[in-house]
């Protein structure tokens, strides 16, 4: 039976019309609730279920009663469908295609029995916000009552398993872009081409013309000359199935482009030397009972299913107008065969009072008294204007008393234009002409050309200012919110538009207020005893239509660095890590054999990603002096100091060795995530502070690939490789650097520093050559040992050596003295980043202080970010580092103490996530392993 | 890749060589094929040298080439007026540009001394990637991964600018070969791989192709 | 402005540490082109409507053309 | 620098008190009596569906008098908060909500109302553990529904670095007795099944850091019943009353001056967010601020997938879904300071991305509406509470992101001080002197460390 109703063995699809848009050669068949449906090419989803005889849609989100079509555009209310795994699909807009299946969204269990239903019979007891003022008692019970609410939750369903689709975007400067390709946005169009702009042109629907789409054979026959007019001009761009979004600072503007045949959906960013504004008029419902029965439609509704889909929308109608275009739409219905009742033209006193109806209109009330049956009734009250444009344009509507609608209010920038409907009416004529007025003032404004244009004027027609009927209906289709609902809670004080929005929802469903917010002002008016245009409007907000998060997303463009060596590292099963922008061997099995063979043997590490600034310039030492809190001015050639830097505050910011190269030219490493912060940081103090200095800096990270060598046989290793460098020790001390060939590669930087403790040699390789060098130092060192370590390793060799991480074992408020590294910081220096804060935090004694910790289980390592605690479980320190050293056989740690308890040999107390409190002792130094750095000097 | 003789470095591309794999002056390149309708082309083998000086500096007058345009040297060299005070030199692999000379000639290199304008002359062969798109669609490609417009008003052939590619900062070059729209796209070297492959995925619907 | 750090005392320091001009409408402010030719210069900028409406080199008082 | 030092501003104030005495005895004997606000309940609703009478205003529209005890300058969740608790808890009733808007309109509705007490430091804990406990009774104090649903809330770990801070959080949380625990990816998605723990992600998600009494709640309703309790009260909210100047005599706030005319009253508290430091300016205290629009957006509503509130500080997104089934996210505020609440194209752009590489299968849900608010940002992102160097003139701002969350703790603390001239300990961290003394508070660690 229900099936039957819904395929409507009596088609109401029309004959062939003049305006049609459908190929009726080419059919096809697709699923609704499981039903089997038939549509032409070119039919909306909702117009080949309406053709079918269809005409419920879907449920309403708080009373679930039955909704039909209204619009029949995409901001049709009632049209909301699940179509496959995409919820909330615009039925009315989106095309029907071969072997679709489409859900209702809002039915349970099925659309034409609804559960939900219930609450229409409650209605009048859960008017607008009724939640607020119950489920208070008791509060642990609101998540029951919670879960309640959510099984009415509108909207449709995603699944876990949805496959992300295919989604692009694109940046556009075109010089003029027309939103709206109605008459006036493709007269606009056109006349901006003939100037010589480039020109966009955006139109929401799926073909060019706007109303003239449905009109009559007068319309039609202009629409055809202004489609071959943009079609002859080929600087002209014309995006159909698309719709700006939103215009932003400097006519930034978003278009969202739907069918493609690459992609679901692009994201156009345009930048426009012009905006024209077109985007038309929207038709408004109006507010009476039984306004959202299903059979209730606008007239452009009933025009676009007759004309454009050659669809009968009902059988016996009654037309309630305030317009002429009511009065077409009339003729049209008279046309496709539909019986016109009766046609009340309220210019002449006619009144609509309710509409009847189980589950579908039945009959309509009139102001006489006089009772009609119907299937149909056609409103045509008036226009709502679309201003979101406008308002991000920077412009503040204005209310025309005489229109009974929004106007622009004169206040846009001189690069953004409005024409068309929005502006005002008149014949076909005129909206051309303006629109061809202003695409030519939008033009000449793009290109600087030609004298200011007089655009003709466009008045807006006077119009009865018909919102509501002496009933009450319907305001919100989404949110089921009734004119009685508004007036109840602007009378309880939430009297403001912006409070009632939020009270009631009004406006805050899918069509964002499109259809919904003049009604909603205009009941807030009579509450309240003020007019519409003191009551004013809610601000439309972008997007103007909704954005797929994909769409929004694009291809998604995230940067991965890769060191010359990655390569090797994959083939070589290197555990991965992501640091920062860099991925990088974590290890390659067993880091701590890793780390067992270098302090053994000899070890290789990429560390590629260590900050490296090349620094010329006679004025260098000046810039260390000042960067770092320790001394710069003796350097010599060939020798390497560590530094460490603060911010002003005082507080550590990053920490590396510099080596001086040669004259006037020094060469900076800083920590791999540092390594851009400290650049900005040295231009910062260069182009701001010490203009006279002359320094270049030059950022060479990727420009060398960097290699440890670090453990006993190191210089064994490099030896076999380097004739041109001695490395003797005597000849190349610790701390020191020189420039030479590496397996044949010249060009080479070997500094004898060590990060792990270890005789180490950090060798720079030209990038292209990293790859070559590390396999000749493997199959040179075999018989050596030697093998790749990663960065667990190193953390565990650089914390048996006491070395700190900046970031780690500091944090955000960390100051050098708190670090622990007194010795570095010389007061006595004239001046240098954050010396004031530092001679500030010498004299106190308070604070933290970074110290080696020991803990007394030697096999217990606790969990970094474990809290160091007193007897009563304040917090006096926490762990900042932890592993267990396998070379000293002993978990080893660095942690941030009260300065009371950082003197050496103090026990503390450290509770571990697991609750327990376990003892450790504060070591003398931070270096568990090798104190007096013997292995390095080696 | 297995053990190499000493005396014969070899230095690798920051995008692997597509196949088949060929060796040129010292480099692993690519000896493929492009389609010819749209071509990605890497050129990381270039030399190319980087030239920190002063606008309106003897140096930099030197060097003959207003900001944000490009102009080829007799000898082969591209010279890319990118940033105020930055010039990047593009010359065939393995060459050294005159332009080089002449600035070692008159001083400049690691820095002046203590009078005159501080002039830097840096080797960044090694630092970045170096890739070229040519095809009548190069630009559509660009434009869906960098905000810079491309038309022939705003950025013609002969222009350079420097802005994100795929959210990388680059340098694009607007350089046509025998008349066909061809960019030239400049960056780090450790993102070559990635911007690459985003270069070619966006390129995916104008059957962009790889040449070597 | 950075005092000079002879003798500052805590209060004046951490003014310039901290106290920030936070200002609604027009103001001059510098920025740093990171994504482009990595140089400081001024803006003149509307708070309220992000409007800019002159940049010029940092330290010179003239407008400079296109910041690429 | 020691604490006892910062003890004696207070002391000298507890010898005056804030009100001053002869504020005191009026209020005791205020005219202003508390009316009966009709009580909220089902069988109210049922009562009120049956004889369709009409529900009071929710509250009173008055004329601006000339004198208040104290005058409060933002009518958001901080100043009704602090309005509400100054004549619940010490019967101080001749007190005016000064907006320049409707109640609600600023940060205070336009927040992402997401409630945690999972902070860095034992002041933040304690402040906002207090503040979710205060949550948690509010409906019934305030005879209003505000729907505080404690879902659980969710703090991405992306990397070993933000992990440890995860830890950190956790321990220093449960050291207050506040309920945070470090979570491993397979918890999490079975606790947010649409999330993709895999290792393949550009950014893994290695585990989280689980906040069990976190959740949401409806921020207008929060503000409303405030409002409408405060007002019950005797409190008088005042809406499109714009404060254009505050009166000081000898370093003494002596009154303001507003759009709909002049006011006398001891005692005034700046309880913007946005303007705090242009209405502070008024008073000529100047205060660490920077001004950051933060912004937001929600899609359309779909059936309910998402129970979590989920944060992910490396992808810069929070995201949680409302009882109407809508997708509410949040970002980090924007890189540059603005009083600019137009949101931008690059916000929805960026969140995009980011919430889809949390959730691939999302893809298809459209955004629907964005919107942005105004953040004050301090230097160590905590709040600046108490007094200036003005007598009566009191600051309740610089809440950065965190101002909602922080209402219900901040007004009852801020009505204590004002009512009782004495600093209540929960706040004496957030004092504005520890600027100029270097004491700022360590949330900075936290943010330095990188979430």
């Amino acid at each position: 039976m229900a099936r039957a109703r819904r395929t409507g063995t009596a088609s109401m699809r029309l004959g062939p019309q003049p305006g049609e848009v459908i190929d009726r050669n080419l059919a096809y068949s697709f699923t609704f609730n499981g039903a089997e449906c038939r549509g032409f090419e070119g039919d909306t989803i909702v117009s080949a279920l309406a053709a079918g005889g269809e005409r419920v849609f879907s449920r309403s989100f708080k009373y679930h009663r039955p909704r039909g079509l209204l619009t029949a555009t995409f901001h049709d209310p009632g049209c909301l469908l699940q179509v496959g795994d995409e919820p909330n699909v615009r039925a009315a807009h989106r095309k029907a295609t071969s072997g679709m299946v489409v859900r209702t969204q809002n039915a349970w269990p099925s659309l034409r029995f609804d559960m939900g239903a219930a609450n229409q019979l409650v209605g009048r007891f859960i008017g607008a916000g009724f939640y607020y003022k119950t489920f208070m008692k008791p509060q642990r019970l609101w998540p029951t009552y919670e879960k309640v609410l959510q099984r009415f939750a509108s909207g449709g369903r995603i699944a876990p398993g949805c496959v992300h689709g295919e989604y692009d975007k694109r940046y556009a400067h075109p010089d003029v872009l027309v939103a709206g390709g109605g008459p006036a946005g493709m007269a606009a169009a056109v006349a901006a081409a003939d100037v010589g702009a480039d020109v966009m042109l955006v139109e929401e629907e799926h073909e060019l013309g706007g109303h003239l789409r449905f009109g009559g054979v007068a319309d039609l026959r202009v629409l055809a000359e202004l489609r071959a007019a943009v079609r002859a001009r080929p600087s002209i761009e014309v995006l159909v199935d698309s719709a700006v979004t939103g215009r932003y600072e400097e006519n930034w503007i978003a278009v969202l482009q739907r069918g493609l045949p690459h992609v679901t959906e692009r994201l156009v960013k345009a930048r426009a030397k012009a905006l024209v504004v077109a985007p038309g008029l929207i038709e408004r419902p109006y507010v009476f009972a039984g306004n959202d029965l299903p059979g209730v439609v606008l007239s452009t509704a009933a025009r676009r299913l007759v004309n454009l889909y050659a669809v009968k929308p009902g059988q016996r109608a009654v037309v309630f107008t305030g317009n002429d275009d009511g009065l077409e739409a009339a003729e049209d219905l008279g046309r496709a065969g539909v019986e016109l009742a009766r046609v009340v033209d309220a210019r002449s006193g006619g009144e609509l009072i309710r509409a009847r109806g189980k589950g579908r209109v039945e009959s309509v009330e009139l102001g006489d008294g006089s009772k009609i049956g119907c299937d149909l009734l056609v409103t045509a009250v008036g226009w709502t204007a679309p201003t979101l444009l406008l308002n991000m344009a920077g412009d503040t509507p204005r209310y025309d008393e005489r229109a009974a609608r929004f106007v622009p209010g004169g206040g846009l920038p001189d690069d953004v234009l409005v024409t068309g409907g929005i502006v005002g009416d008149g014949p076909i004529e005129a909206l051309v002409a303006h629109g061809h007025a202003a695409g030519s003032a939008a033009g000449n404004r793009a290109l600087q050309t030609g004298e200011p244009l007089e655009i003709p004027l466009l008045e807006p027609a006077p119009h009865p200012a018909l919102f509501r009927a002496r009933t009450h209906g319907i305001v919100d289709y989404s949110e089921d919110v009734s004119s009685k609902d508004l007036i109840a809670a602007a009378r309880e004080g939430y009297d403001s538009v912006e409070l009632l929005k939020r009270y009631t929802t009004a406006t805050m469903g899918p069509s964002q207020g499109k259809l919904e917010t003049i009604n909603t002002v205009a009941v807030l008016a009579e509450a309240t005893g003020r007019t519409i245009a003191e009551t004013g409007t809610t601000v439309w907000r972008p997007p103007y239509v909704p954005i797929t998060l994909g769409a929004l997303a694009g291809r998604i463009l995230e940067p991965v660095r890769y060191s010359p060596i990655q390569p090797w590292h994959e083939a070589h099963g290197a555990k991965p890590i992501v640091a920062g922008q860099w991925i990088r061997p974590e290890h390659y099995g067993d880091p701590a054999a890793e780390v067992w063979n270098v302090r053994q043997n000899v070890g290789l590490i990429d560390v590629t990603p260590l900050g490296k600034l090349d620094l010329r310039g006679p004025d260098v030492p000046k810039l260390l002096n000042f960067l770092y809190v320790n001394k710069w001015s003796k350097l010599d050639v060939g020798s390497v100091r560590y530094g460490l830097m603060c911010s002003e505050d005082g507080v550590v910011m990053d920490d590396g060795v510099t080596g001086h190269l040669g004259p006037d030219h020094y060469f900076m490493s800083t920590t791999s995530s540092g390594a851009s912060a400290v650049q900005e940081w040295i231009e910062t103090w260069l182009q701001t502070t010490f203009t006279s200095w002359r320094v270049h800096v030059t950022s060479m990270v990727s420009a060398y690939a960097s290699i440890n060598v670090a453990g006993p046989r190191s210089r064994e290793l490099l030896a076999r490789l380097v004739d041109d460098v001695d490395l003797a020790p005597e000849a190349f001390a610790y701390m020191q650097v020189r420039t030479g060939t590496i397996a044949g590669v010249p060009g080479c930087h070997m500094w004898r520093i060590g990060f792990t403790g270890e005789l180490s040699f950090e060798v720079h390789v030209p990038a292209g050559y990293g790859l070559f060098v590390w396999e000749r130092l493997l199959s040179e060192g075999r018989d050596l040992g030697v093998g790749p370590f990663g960065l667990e390793a190193q953390r565990i060799m650089r914390l048996e050596k006491g070395h700190l991480i900046v970031g780690q074992d500091t944090d955000g408020v960390t100051q050098a003295f708190s670090a622990g590294l007194d010795l570095l910081v010389k007061l006595d220096k004239e001046d240098f980043a954050g010396k004031p804060e530092l001679a500030w935090e010498h004299a106190r004694e308070d604070g933290m202080r970074l110290v080696g910790l020991q803990p007394a289980d030697a096999n217990l390592v606790p969990p970094e970010a474990s809290q160091i605690v007193s007897g009563d479980n304040m917090i006096e320190g926490r762990i900042t580092s932890a592993r267990f050293s396998r070379t000293l056989g002993r978990s080893i740690c660095l942690a941030l103490v009260s300065a009371r308890l950082a003197e050496a040999g103090t026990s503390v107390a450290v509770k571990l996530p697991d609750g327990r409190r376990v003892p450790a002792t504060v070591t003398e130094h931070h270096a568990h392993l090798d104190p007096e750095g013997s292995r390095l000097r080696g | 890749m297995g053990n190499v003789p000493a005396s014969d470095p070899i230095a690798r591309l920051p995008i692997r060589p597509y196949e088949p794999v060929r060796r040129h002056r010292g480099w692993e390149v690519s000896g493929a094929r492009g389609t010819g309708v749209l071509d990605l082309v890497d050129l990381t083998p270039f030399a190319k040298m980087l030239i920190r000086a002063t606008p309106g500096s003897a140096f930099s007058r030197l060097l003959a080439c207003p900001l944000g345009r490009t102009r080829h040297d007799g000898d082969g060299t591209l010279v890319l007026h990118s940033g105020p005070d930055e010039w990047l030199l593009v010359a065939p692999a393995g060459t050294r540009p005159s332009i080089v000379e002449q600035l070692d000639a008159v001083g400049a290199g690691h820095g002046a001394g203590d009078e005159g304008e501080l002039t830097s002359v840096l080797d960044v062969t090694h630092g970045g990637f170096l890739v070229r798109l040519t095809g009548a669609d190069s630009n559509r490609v660009l434009e869906k991964l960098c905000a810079i417009d491309l038309s022939g008003r705003a950025t013609p052939n002969g222009s350079v600018f420097r802005s994100s590619v795929a959210r990388v900062v680059c340098e694009v070059a607007r350089d046509d070969v025998e008349g066909v729209r061809s960019y030239l796209v400049h960056g780090d070297r450790s993102v070559g791989q990635y911007l690459f492959n985003a270069m070619l995925d966006a390129g995916s619907e104008f059957s962009i192709g790889v040449a070597g | 402005m950075r005092p000079p750090v002879a003798g500052v005392e805590p209060a004046e320091w951490r003014r310039y540490l901290y106290e920030k001009r936070n200002p609604a409408g027009w103001t001059t402010e510098t920025w740093y082109h990171a994504s482009g030719c990595r140089k400081f210069f001024h803006a003149e900028r509307h708070t309220v409507t992000n409007e800019v409406r002159s940049t010029r080199r940092f330290g010179s008082d003239h407008v400079a053309g296109e910041e690429t | 620098m020691g604490r006892g030092e910062r003890g004696q501003p207070g002391d000298r104030r507890r010898a005056h008190g804030l009100l001053g005495a002869s504020v005191a005895t009026r209020t005791a004997s205020s005219p202003r009596s508390a009316r009966r606000p009709a009580r909220y309940s089902a069988l109210g609703l049922l009562r009120h569906g049956l004889t369709h009478e009409e529900w009071p205003r929710v509250w009173r529209s008055v004329d601006l008098e000339g004198t208040y005890d104290v005058v409060i300058i933002g009518a958001g969740v901080h100043g009704l908060a602090t309005a509400y608790y100054l004549a619940a808890n010490h019967g101080v009733r001749r007190v005016a909500v000064l907006d320049k808007g409707y109640v609600g309109g600023g940060g205070s509705g336009r927040n992402t109302a997401i409630l945690r007490s999972n902070y860095l430091t034992p002041e933040g804990v304690r402040f906002y553990a207090r503040s979710v406990h205060l949550y948690q009774n509010l409906a019934t104090d305030l005879n209003f529904n505000v729907m505080f649903a404690p879902r659980g809330h969710l703090t991405l770990a992306h990397n070993d670095g933000s992990l440890r801070t995860m830890r950190w959080r956790a321990e220093v949380n449960k050291l207050q007795g506040v309920d945070s625990e470090l979570i491993a990816p397979a918890e999490i998605k079975r606790l947010v099944p649409f999330m993709d723990v895999s290792e393949q992600t550009r950014y893994p998600i290695l585990g989280a850091l689980y906040h069990p009494p976190g959740g949401i709640i409806r921020h207008d309703a929060v503000n409303w019943g405030y409002a409408r309790a405060a007002d019950a009260l005797g409190v008088q909210i005042h809406q499109n009353t714009e404060v254009l100047g505050i009166r000081t005599e000898s370093g003494r706030v002596t009154g303001v001056s507003t759009s709909r005319g002049d006011v006398s009253t001891p005692v005034v508290l700046n309880c913007t967010a946005g303007w705090a430091s242009l209405v502070s300016e008024m008073a000529g205290v100047r205060l660490p601020i920077i001004t950051h629009p933060l912004q937001a957006a929600v899609t359309e509503p779909v059936k309910m997938f998402l129970g979590a509130v989920v944060v992910s500080g490396s992808l810069h997104v929070y995201v949680s879904q409302t009882d109407r089934g809508e997708l509410v996210f949040g970002a980090s505020t924007d890189p540059y300071a603005s009083y600019s609440m137009r949101g931008s194209l690059e916000f929805t752009e960026e969140l995009a991305s980011h919430v889809l590489e949390l959730m691939p299968s999302i893809s298809k849900l459209r955004v629907l509406r964005q919107w942005a608010g105004l953040c004050d940002i301090t230097p160590d992102f905590s709040p600046i509470m108490g007094v200036t160097e003005v007598k009566g003139f009191l600051v309740d701002v610089g809440w950065g992101t965190y101002g909602f969350k922080a209402g219900p703790a901040a007004g009852e603390a801020m009505a204590e001080l004002v009512a009782t001239g004495k600093l209540p300990k929960l706040i004496a961290a957030f004092d504005l002197a520890r600027f100029a003394e270097g004491r700022l508070a360590s949330e900075r660690g936290a943010a330095a460390v990188g979430h």
